[in-house]
């Protein structure tokens, strides 16, 4: 494997970073929102320029400052890094876009600083893929969790300071107080922190040591939302939509996500897991969420809010394929990163297009509105389908491996728990495309006035459910960087 | 045993009553309320401390630190056993000098304080504080 | 003129504070800039020092021509290097912040502030750069009475008194510290350091040394505001104005622990302090006392300024933990935390100073929306509480990996416990100001709530806000520079026999 | 040096010392501490301590007691303890 | 509070009671403390400073730096009480004491007026009695502990006594006045300003000799530097070199001891003292 000494990865991160200044020194809103767009753009192309190294099989090192013995603050892009950057750096473009009719569309207050963190958060998103320890890992992971505090939190109201403690207690106290001590004990154990197919551990540490030790580093990163560290996630859909969309389908969860991907198989190795049968354990953590936040779900009213639980679920699809320890499993697992944020991304951009058209936030006030908004409702639609798992969306492929996993992985319960709720899925999503489209004039709630969203709101949300069917076509570049990933 | 006792409080009585006199101090320091009377058990501190220091200066058969025979007499040999040890009167002299600058802020501080709530007992400026 | 650097850095502000002195009664426009070139210089002669250290090892220096132990000599290693640089950046810095506001509190009085304001800080470089164990005490002593000079300044009615009481404190404290010098005299006949550390060994069962060891650590504990001697911190940085506690918050209780880590480390040697003495145990788990109490004291407070104070305690606890630890990686994170904590204190000192600056308070009701009208301020203090927190990649978290590793390593679990739960617990006491900052409205004189849409920045002057954000960038600098710091500077501190 | 000497001055030196924080009046204390200064001088010239007792002399018992004296001056005579 | 300071002191007493058991005798010729550095000091004083007071001659060279430092102390404490305690905004008390010089006649003068005639003299708001006894042999001593003042530091090199001693006894001239007549006209006699502008010039002597060393290409304080300035051989010119900064011992001191006095005796009013 050829090893490339770039600044790229550095570039990558301090791209967003270097463009706050003129954020917060910008008067005028257009000023700054081609800066937004420049940055994006900038960032999409950094990334994307070294795609075609890393499917080659190399990897582009950059290191920071060595801060302890063996362990550096350092950039390594490999392949899972990659899929994940290159999916939060291209949804960023179109979120901007997004945030832009949004915001604008609701006149909301703020929207420098709305901007300029949303910039930070992205940074601290692109630095956790390209981590290559977990300390650097940590460190943009906390550095993601303050700057989407703000973002959390926009509203400043009553609401927003409960829901943005929630969220601070549950995200920075696990992290200070789990995933710190669990990282320090590592590090005096093994010595080294980076991330490596083998694992840092020798094996011959206690057993019991390393299942504390695994259960610490899972639990503890609690963007990823398994039950019971998942309570947070709903509470800040208070959230403005944008920020629900890219930071609650996109960035902070899949953070969670790919930090666990990376304690699984960076950390412990899968060869020390499947010796010590532990992915089991992962495994029916994550299988429990799955169940119980999709019958949650269910019985949301609030559009977003039932979004989130069906966040919760999608994501220990993820947790569930990578503790499977299988090879199709762990694909699965990594193109779920990608193909869920297109498809809820689009789904979230939908609602908040519903709310920008309309103010309506539960879907029991939502009958009768595909007649008014079809574009917005067929991308739902979309979006729906390819969270479900169907074809013709993105969606269908990584359920697919996931399928595929269980039955490598020899685990028929996991396969029973993934088709049960993939019918959970189609019951909380179907309905509401249904009653969106058919009913009788009489139950319809919406006037003619009725209008689709502002086109910077209508665009982004075309363009993420394209996507989510062109990934039903053309899946190769994720599922080559997940094959490449793991390694076969 | 009685003697060898004896013997030995009478051998380093310098120190037996310099730890007296630190202890008085120190409770001054500590259980006073007037503001003016710490400072008083302050003082009384350090110089216990400076007793202490010039007790070890002390050398039998020494006198004082002054060379005799002054200048033109470097033909004498100077026998160290002869003076009392000069370090420890240096270092005390140093010690005063910090004993009264601290006593003349001190002062001014407790000056200031009376000016502000006309009194220098601390029990009843806390009172006065806790009024507010 | 570099073979003179630790002498420049002490005489160069000694001499200027006389100069200020002078020229106050003259034109007192000329003092702050005179102070400045002082405090630059030194500085500067600091960070040479410093270099020159890394390059070439231990400097020697002796004054008045006279080899030690006859005369005053200074012994500049790494240690002592890396300490000064710190505390001459640190005060440098607040001096340029300070200008407006020591110039808006006491508009007469401005040259013998400034006066003072150097001599502390050449109490605490010179403390920093000595050999000798009684000079140490004549220039804590010079740190100590400006400081109560400084602080008896603040608050009108409440200062003074608050004073009075470290005044005390602090005599006794310096008096212990005397007097343990006295004994390590009267049974090794030498005042420098080195030569005592030289001189001991034989003595290491003798009851006096053993007394003086915890005279001296009794002394200087009460000095660094240690948990149980800590009563007298709170009141006196609380009131205080805010150019003092920004320069004395950072300095004083830091160079004590400076002082205490030379004591364990060249007087007494750590053979004597860690292996003779079986006392590290007890004294960590005082040390998770502070930190725990000091936590939990900071939660009751209702002021910035004062919930801070206790957030020191806490601190030192940190240190003299970590210190006590006896094992390397607890004395780099001390040594570290050190310098890292000195910078965070001073980061969140002038945030408060500017803060006070405009409102004229830091209790949580004057700090209401204020991301909105000082938000250059805000970020300042968001970097210095993320700090102190322990948030990568500021530096406070750097330190505290290397304290909580030498905890683990040690196997005092109290100990990284307590740390943890402080890292928590400080969560909670910054958000909650955060909270109050962001959220709640800004209350003007007609009681009217403004709009989130109104505009209402009013930020202090560029002369205070620049220095903040400077020492708050220079935080996350210090974190990506530990390794550098650790290998290059503290890694010879640390005598071989540490594990 | 005569012992009995050196013992009156060791028991006097104690004895004001203990006056000078019980008397009840700050005035009295002042002039008290003036008077331990003094025995002290007396005690460190009997010691050999030349300087130091010259210092003690007109430091301790001159310019600190007239400090003593024109704070309480000041402020008050008046203790409680 | 009485019972904990108790139990503090009396642990501390213990403590120290117990360290004492390992002191060696007092007096001893062969402990530590007189074998180990001090026999130098000793023995070598004339040959190395042609000092025969070793006191002064360790206290202002072979630990010079120390009384540097002892001195900025003081100094210290002088500028703290000046900022402390000094008020500028004069509050004009609503009526002033005027005694007729001749008869003792006391009259009371409201704020602003002029005394009838200038045979009055002012005098403190706290009565106290014409006493010309105390004046005069004021007046007459002054001169005398003054002049005495400056033997004591003059001949430091060879007799106890120095600059700090000295200039305490010139302080002390300068409070007598104070006392004696009242604090106004010491002031006059001494000005603040000179006085503060003293207490600078004092310790600026003092380190800026070690400057000048420093500047003649010595270490810091190394007086056999001045040699070649003074003209005399490098074992006087530490003797010259302890002379000068306990002249700016001397002038600090003196500066700074009527310093603290004059602002705690008048809480820093500058009209009425003791």
């Amino acid at each position: 494997m050829e090893t490339i000494i770039s600044i790229k990865p550095l570039l990558a991160v301090l791209v967003s970073l270097l463009v706050t200044p003129i954020l917060v020194s910008s008067r005028a809103s257009n000023v700054r929102e081609s800066w937004t767009f420049v940055a994006a753009g900038l960032k999409f192309l950094i990334v994307a320029s070294m795609v075609p190294a890393v499917l080659h099989g190399s990897q582009i090192v950059y290191t920071i400052a060595e801060v302890f013995p063996g362990v550096a603050i350092k950039f390594r892009v490999d392949a899972l890094g990659m899929l994940f950057a290159l999916v939060a750096s291209s949804l960023w473009i179109i979120t901007s876009a997004y945030s832009i009719g949004y915001m604008r569309g609701l006149d909301e207050h703020s929207q420098t600083r709305y901007f300029v963190f949303f910039a930070l958060a992205l940074s601290a998103t692109i630095g956790v893929a390209f981590s290559a320890n977990l300390l650097t890992l940590y460190l943009f992971y906390e550095m993601l969790s303050f700057a989407t505090y703000p973002l959390v939190t926009h509203h400043q109201d009553r609401e927003a300071r409960s829901s943005g403690r929630k969220y601070l207690l549950y995200i920075v106290g696990t992290s200070i107080g789990i995933v710190l001590p669990a990282m320090l004990v590592t590090y005096n154990l093994t010595g080294t922190l980076d991330f490596s197919m083998h694992g840092v551990f020798s094996g011959t540490e206690p057993r019991a040591t390393i299942v504390v030790l695994l259960l610490m580093l899972v639990l503890g990163f609690a963007k990823v939302a398994i039950i019971p560290l998942h309570s947070w996630l709903p509470a800040a859909m208070v959230a403005p939509t944008p920020v629900s969309a890219l930071l609650h389908a996109v960035a902070v969860v899949k953070v969670g996500a790919f930090s666990v991907i990376r304690v699984i198989t960076g950390v412990f190795g899968i060869d020390l897991l499947s010796r010590l049968h532990l992915g089991t354990l992962i495994g029916y953590l994550a299988a429990f969420t799955v169940i119980v936040a999709s019958l949650i779900a269910l019985s949301q009213d609030g559009l977003k809010r039932r979004l989130a639980f069906s966040t919760i679920g999608q994501l220990s699809y993820i947790v569930l394929g990578v503790a499977l320890l299988s090879p199709k499993g762990l694909i699965g697992g990594m193109t779920h990163i990608a193909m869920h944020a297109f498809g809820k991304i689009t789904l979230f951009f939908c609602a908040g297009a519903i709310f920008v058209a309309t103010g309506k936030k539960n879907i029991s006030e939502m009958v009768g509105i595909g007649k008014r908004m079809p574009i917005t409702m067929t991308a739902f639609l979309i979006g729906s389908l390819s969270v479900i798992g169907l074809p013709p969306t993105g969606g269908f492929f990584s359920k697919w491996y996931l399928v595929l996993g269980t039955l490598q992985a020899h685990q028929i319960s996991m396969l029973v728990v993934l088709l049960a709720s993939s019918l959970l899925n189609a019951a909380y999503f179907l309905p509401v495309v249904y009653k969106a489209f058919f009913c009788t004039e009489q139950e319809a709630m919406f006037p003619n006035t009725v209008q689709e969203a502002p086109l910077w709101c209508v665009v982004p949300l075309v363009v993420t459910a394209i996507g989510s069917i062109v990934l039903f076509f053309y899946p190769t570049i994720f599922l080559n960087l997940a094959k490449l990933a793991i390694g076969v | 045993m009685m003697g060898e006792f004896m013997q030995a409080v009478i051998a380093k009585y310098n120190y037996w009553i310099y730890i007296t006199l630190m202890m008085i101090g120190l409770y001054a320091m500590i259980a006073k309320n007037n503001l003016i009377k710490k400072i008083v058990g302050m003082n009384i501190f350090q110089t216990a401390i400076i007793l202490f220091y010039v007790s070890i200066g002390v050398k039998k058969g020494g006198t004082l630190p002054i060379v005799e025979h002054g200048h033109g007499a470097h033909a004498h040999a100077v026998h160290a056993a002869d003076y009392l040890n000069p370090l420890p009167h240096v270092l005390m002299l140093t010690a005063i000098v910090v004993s009264v600058a601290t006593l003349g802020v001190a002062l001014a501080l407790g000056v200031k304080v009376y000016r502000e709530y006309q009194t220098l007992e601390e029990d009843e400026i806390l009172a006065r504080i806790r009024e507010k | 003129m570099s073979a003179h650097y630790p002498t420049l850095l002490v005489t160069v502000p000694l001499l200027s504070a006389f100069v200020i002195s002078a020229a106050g009664w003259v034109n007192k426009r000329w003092c702050f800039p005179i102070a400045v070139a002082a405090l630059g210089v030194s500085a500067y002669s600091c960070v040479g020092l410093l270099l020159k250290v890394a390059d070439g090892g231990v400097v020697h220096y002796r004054l008045g021509g006279w080899p030690p132990p006859w005369g005053i000599a200074y012994y500049v290693d790494q240690l002592n290097a890396l300490v000064l640089c710190v505390v001459s950046l640190a005060a440098l810095i607040n001096l340029i912040a300070a200008k407006k506001s020591i110039e808006r509190e006491f508009p007469e009085k401005t040259a013998p502030f400034y006066t003072l304001y150097v001599l502390f800080v050449t109490g605490m470089l010179g403390i920093t750069v000595t050999g000798d164990a009684f000079n140490l005490y004549v220039l804590l002593e010079i740190g100590s009475l400006t400081g109560y000079g400084l602080i008896a300044m603040g608050d009108k009615a409440r200062a003074p008194l608050s004073t009075l009481n470290y005044l005390y404190m602090g005599t006794i404290g310096a008096c212990f510290y005397l007097l343990g010098v006295g004994y390590l005299y009267i049974v090794t006949g030498s005042l420098n350091m080195a030569d005592i550390a030289h001189l001991l060994p034989p003595l290491y069962h003798s009851k006096a040394v053993l007394t003086a060891f915890i005279i001296c650590l009794v002394g200087v504990w009460v000095k660094m505001a240690f948990f149980p001697l800590h009563g007298w911190l709170p009141n006196a940085y609380t009131f205080a104005p805010s150019a003092a506690s920004s320069l004395i918050a950072p300095l004083m209780t830091k160079v004590m622990i400076y002082v205490m880590i030379r004591l364990i480390l060249t007087v007494f040697t750590p053979q004597f302090a860690f292996g003779t003495l079986l006392v590290s145990k007890p004294i960590v788990w005082l040390a998770v006392a502070a930190i725990v109490m000091g936590a939990l004291l900071a939660l009751k407070e209702r002021d910035v300024k004062r919930m801070l104070t206790y957030i020191i305690i806490a601190e030192v606890g940190y240190m003299v933990g970590g210190a006590w630890l006896g094992n390397r990686a607890g004395m780099t994170g001390a040594i570290l935390h050190i310098a890292n904590d000195a910078l965070m204190t001073l980061c969140v000192f002038l945030a408060v100073g500017c803060i006070v600056y405009k409102t004229k308070g830091a209790r949580f009701e004057d700090i209401q929306g204020l991301f909105r009208k000082m938000p250059f301020t805000m970020a300042g203090f968001v970097v210095g509480a993320l700090s102190i927190i322990g948030v990568p990649p500021t530096c406070g978290f750097f330190s505290k990996w290397y304290l909580i590793s030498g905890a683990i390593q040690a196997g005092q679990y109290g100990f990284m416990v307590a740390l943890l739960f402080s890292s928590l617990v400080s969560v909670v006491l910054f958000f909650r100001i955060f909270e109050i900052a962001y959220y709640e409205p800004f209350q003007d004189h007609h009681g009217e709530t403004h709009t989130h849409h109104a505009s209402l920045m009013d930020e202090a002057p560029l002369g205070m806000v620049v220095p903040l954000l400077i020492v708050a960038a220079g935080l996350v600098v210090m974190g990506l520079y530990t390794g550098g710091i650790v290998s290059h500077v503290i890694r010879f501190v640390i005598p071989k026999g540490l594990v | 040096m005569l012992w009995q000497l050196d013992l009156a001055v060791l028991t006097l030196v104690v004895v004001v010392g203990i006056g000078s924080i019980m008397v009840k009046d700050l005035l009295g204390a002042a002039i008290m501490f003036g008077a331990y200064s003094f025995l002290m001088c007396l005690l460190w010239s009997i010691m050999g301590a030349v300087d130091v007792a010259f210092t003690e002399a007109s430091v301790g018992a001159g310019v600190s007691t007239v400090f003593f004296v024109a704070a309480v001056f000041r402020t008050t005579r008046r203790t409680k303890d | 509070m009485k019972v904990v300071g108790l139990i503090i002191a009396l642990l501390a007493g213990s403590l120290l009671v117990y360290a004492t058991a390992d002191f060696p005798p007092l007096g001893d010729p062969n402990s530590p403390a007189s074998v180990h550095v001090s026999p130098r000091y000793i023995e070598k004083t004339m040959e190395e400073t042609d000092v025969p007071n070793i006191v002064t001659s360790v206290l202002a060279d072979y630990r010079g730096y120390d009384t540097m430092f002892e001195t900025t102390v003081i100094f210290c404490a002088g500028v703290a009480c000046f900022l402390l305690l000094r008020v500028y905004r004069r509050e004009e008390p609503q009526e002033r004491l005027y005694r007729h010089v001749l008869t003792g006649v006391t009259i009371h003068v409201k704020a602003g007026k002029l005394p009838p005639s200038p045979d009055f003299e002012r005098i403190d708001s706290a009565w106290t009695p014409h006493d010309l006894i105390i004046k005069t042999i004021c007046r007459l001593l002054i001169p005398f502990i003054q002049l005495f003042a400056l033997y004591v530091i003059a001949h430091g090199h060879h007799s106890p006594g120095g600059g700090f001693q000295g200039g305490v006894m010139l302080g002390a001239s300068v409070i007598v006045l104070a006392m004696s007549q009242d604090l106004r006209t010491a002031v006059r006699r001494l000005r603040e300003k000179a006085d503060a502008l003293m207490c600078a010039t004092g310790v600026f002597i003092y380190a800026g000799t070690g400057a000048l060393c420093l500047l003649l290409g010595s270490n810091f304080l190394d007086y056999s530097a001045l040699a070649p300035v003074l003209h005399v051989d490098p074992i006087m010119a530490r003797s010259h070199g302890i002379f000068m900064v306990e002249v700016g011992v001397g002038v600090a001191v003196m500066g700074v001891m009527i310093w603290i006095y004059n602002n705690v005796s008048s809480m820093g009013k500058y009209d009425e003292g003791l």
